[in-house]
């Protein structure tokens, strides 16, 4: 029992592998799709969580102004606005050193604010947000706040990076479903190409006493090697076009920080890859099976 | 099994009132009604399009009968599919009228598939491939493909494959249809042979040269209907 | 044109010198000369793997010779190509050993391209198909698919469309290997009437029978080296 | 002659007719891949486009704030500014102007400029730039005008929407061209498949005496029947998908003015579409009739 199923095993691992050589152009046609299918995947992936890092990057920079009403003093709200979500840091100003600056950049010499009836201007506090999504509701918590006077949060900058982001975000789901169904159909064409090529193949093995098992396990195995291959070759794009990319980066946008291409990318397109190659073959010998 | 080369009384495969009818309404068969022995050698003649391919594929499970029984080694094969049917078809040899070979394999490879299909391992298929292409005159042509062989050097790929596992059953479609008559008459040497050995031999064939010479039992088929013309013993 | 089926000594095909070893190294012809003349009925017999189809090939251009000159209908087949051999093989039949149909065309298709390729008009295809096909008894089959005919009725089908567009050189491989002996004496019969109507004819045939009957000229191949077994007349 | 090129205009047409309607699944391949790949190359362009329009939208806001010297005066600089190219709009704000305006915001009653001495401030300019990408360029030329003490440009804002434009410029040339390359793949891969499947006919009519060129024509109409509907249901899912992400613009992005999907766009694909089919169909069924 055991030596016999070495000896299949033996056998289907040759036959996939002379399957894999004798299928020549045909393999390379659907190792060739499934690369370039699933590199378009992965970058697509990648260049979406570039974009959203890149983004909450530009968002983090964002803060809001918190003026506050004249009596009120900044140190005082400074623990509360720091206790609020989504909250990366507070900057506290006081008048005084608001209105030394100000002199400063007008170039007045001496105090002026006896002149004017004491110093004109009121604390204020300088609120960094984690992601500008929320800019704008927190900015509204924060008025509503007892002492706020006003805030100011350059809301609409704010505004548009948080709906850049969420429309990227929809383009990104978009665009990976529509590559994900047409990986699937290329490949599953593909592959039931090839199958087809072989039918000759599949009705001699049948009418020889091959059971459907036997006769599907090479083709199985063959998918799973082009899953294998396109998924490598894709990676291996993958990474070039990142490391071009990265030089681009560099030139055209140095203040932002590289997302590696990481593991997890790998290991979806694997997973997709060479559970296509699977799939599309199971059912496509199945239906060559059929036929006859 | 009983005395060698003769037919005995066990049933080997049996028809029982089968017709076919194709789905664009073709004819094949028509209430055909066929006890074959184990021993046979049986004959069967009759005019082009008469049914003769169609009663040999209701024995190997190609096409199912419209009506009717047909049972072979004590299995019904009329709703036999999948790898039941495998199993019953590993216990038999056939020599396709269109040969079937696989295109992008050798000859070797070719004939080796049925053994490999049934677990045979690599040494023992080695052993057997060399003398039973060495029988149908192919020892040099083993690594050739099929489309490099002449349309007789094919045909006989094709019985080299229905015989290499020792079959108990063999049905040979025309299997001398493309050959001349010094091969044709080898090849039925062989079979005759096989079936002095215990084994139950159906052929097709036009040569009324041949079937005088080998035939055992001989039955007619004419658009469909079914006539015995030798008696079985 | 000479006398209605009696050869005359203009010459319609030669192969002078042909030799073919195949990329393989297995060797189809060795040194044949071979003169056919307009209005000949030859025969070409020999064993499985002669060289019988090379020889055919040779004549309508499928495999290219290695050494020597073949010529036919006035042109030198060896180095033509594209337009050039197509506008040859129009002025010829040929009925392949393997049949070469068309497996998703009907049989009607499968006649009318060999017309269509040549420019004939829809009426005048419609008007020659039924006919031909009634010749090689066929009328009831002409909207069947190639897989939905017996082995017999495919090679018929193949006779057919070597016949239709009335070629004035016809070039059989095996034309009755699939047939029973009346179907393959009525083929010969038609070939003979052909014949009579001046279209020089070359068979290959294993049948002793149907060449003692029908041949005017007889060669025989063996192993690539070919005899002439009756003397042109 | 005429009756025979009519004669033989009929029959192709009819056999490309017959070979599509025959081909079945084969053709819903090699349709649904060009279409998918169609529609991605054409929502690419689309996009890039898009965001081209958007990105200049937002840099056209972007302007160089200029400060004089105490003693020149804007009104002198304005047409010298305004003859710079890539200037959009300048606005001159005289320091009495800008002094008011700040004692405003002071809340300052009366004049206090007497009390510092004269008004402290300089005259400014506003120039608004028409692309971000010279910003940076065009405001270092301004410094070095006669008159002008300083610039300003929110230099990092500007420079970063200059350089997200660039980069996005280079990831939609790198994604057109991927995705051209698997189009050219795809389309040449599927076209070869389905003459594979029809090998033994193309063998057949050179043995019955067909020239290459009659054997050829049907299938590069079939090529190019393939490629004008994959084109048609490209442009299709096209317009869907414009109306659905308009929609989405619509609700978070409404300061952005939509970039309708235009003709050209249509003709690319077009044109993209047809050629590949056509050219496929050739490439193929040239090298089927070589091989018998
Ligand atoms: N798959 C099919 N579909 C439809 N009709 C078929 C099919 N196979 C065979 N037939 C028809 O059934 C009849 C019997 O065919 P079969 O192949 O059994 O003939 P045969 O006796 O083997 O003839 P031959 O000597 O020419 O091989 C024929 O008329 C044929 O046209
Ligand atoms: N394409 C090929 N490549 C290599 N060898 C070939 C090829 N075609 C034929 N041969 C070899 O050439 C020899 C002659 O073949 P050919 O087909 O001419 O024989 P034949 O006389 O027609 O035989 P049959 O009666 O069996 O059809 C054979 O030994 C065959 O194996
Ligand atoms: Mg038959
Ligand atoms: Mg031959």
């Amino acid at each position: 029992m055991i030596r016999r199923f070495t000896t299949q095993s033996d056998y289907l691992l040759r036959e996939a592998l002379i399957g894999l050589w004798r299928g020549g152009w045909m393999n390379w046609a659907a190792i060739s799709t499934l690369t370039a299918l699933l590199f378009l995947l992965g970058l697509g992936l990648q260049v979406s969580t570039q974009l959203d890092g890149a983004l909450a990057k530009l968002g983090s920079q964002l803060e809001i102004s918190v003026y506050l009403q004249p009596k009120v003093r900044a140190i005082a709200l400074e623990p509360k606005l720091r206790s609020l979500p989504d909250v990366l840091q507070v900057q506290s100003i006081p008048k005084e050193v608001a209105w030394e600056a100000l002199q400063k950049e007008l170039g007045v010499q001496g105090d002026i604010s006896e002149s004017l009836g004491g110093n004109p201007l009121v604390d204020t506090l300088r609120v960094q947000v984690a992601r500008p999504t929320v800019v704008a509701h927190l900015a509204q918590q924060i008025q509503s706040l007892q002492g706020v006077e006003s805030v100011n949060y350059g809301s609409e900058a704010a505004e548009r990076l948080g709906s850049l982001q969420k429309a990227l975000g929809w383009a990104a789901l978009t665009l990976a479903s529509i590559l994900g169904i047409s990986t699937v159909a290329v490949i599953t064409t593909t592959i039931r190409l090839i199958v087809l090529s072989r039918r000759k193949e599949i009705e001699v093995l049948q009418l020889v006493g091959a059971t459907p098992l036997r006769i599907a396990i090479p083709f199985v195995l063959e998918g799973f090697a082009l899953g294998l291959l396109g998924t490598g070759f894709a990676w291996g794009l993958l990474l070039v076009t990142g490391s071009f990319v990265e030089q681009k980066r560099q030139e055209f946008l140095p203040f932002l920080a590289p997302e590696p291409i990481h593991l997890p990318l790998g290991l979806i397109l694997l997973g997709t890859g060479t559970g296509l190659g699977v799939i599309g073959s199971l059912l496509a010998v199945r239906s060559a099976l059929r036929e006859n | 099994m009983v005395g060698l080369g003769s037919s005995s009384h066990e049933v080997m495969a049996s028809l029982v009132d089968v017709s076919k009818i194709y789905a664009n309404g073709s004819c094949g068969l028509d209430r055909v009604n066929l006890t074959i022995y184990k021993g046979d050698f049986l004959f069967v003649t009759g005019a082009s399009g008469a049914g003769k391919s169609t009663l040999l594929k209701m024995l190997y499970g190609a096409e199912k009968p419209t009506t009717g029984t047909v049972e072979v080694q004590g299995t019904i094969v009329n709703s036999l599919t999948g790898a039941k049917l495998a199993h019953l078809r590993r216990r038999m040899g056939v020599v396709f009228q269109d040969y079937q070979l696989i295109p992008k394999r050798t000859v070797e490879e070719n004939i080796a598939v049925v053994l490999k299909a049934q677990g045979f391992d690599r040494a023992e298929v080695r052993k057997r491939i060399a003398p039973t292409l060495q029988m149908v005159g192919l020892a040099s042509k083993e690594k050739c493909f099929p489309e490099e062989l002449s349309g007789g050097e094919q045909q006989r790929v094709s019985i080299a494959r229905a015989i290499v596992h020792e079959p108990p059953l063999l049905l040979a479609d025309e299997p001398t249809g493309n050959l001349d008559v010094h091969n044709a008459w080898m090849i039925l040497q062989i079979l005759k042979k096989l079936n002095h050995l215990g084994v139950t031999v159906v052929v097709t064939c036009h040569n009324e040269q041949l079937i005088k010479t080998f035939a055992k039992r001989v039955v007619r088929v004419e658009a469909g209907i079914m006539r015995e013309l030798t008696p079985a013993l």
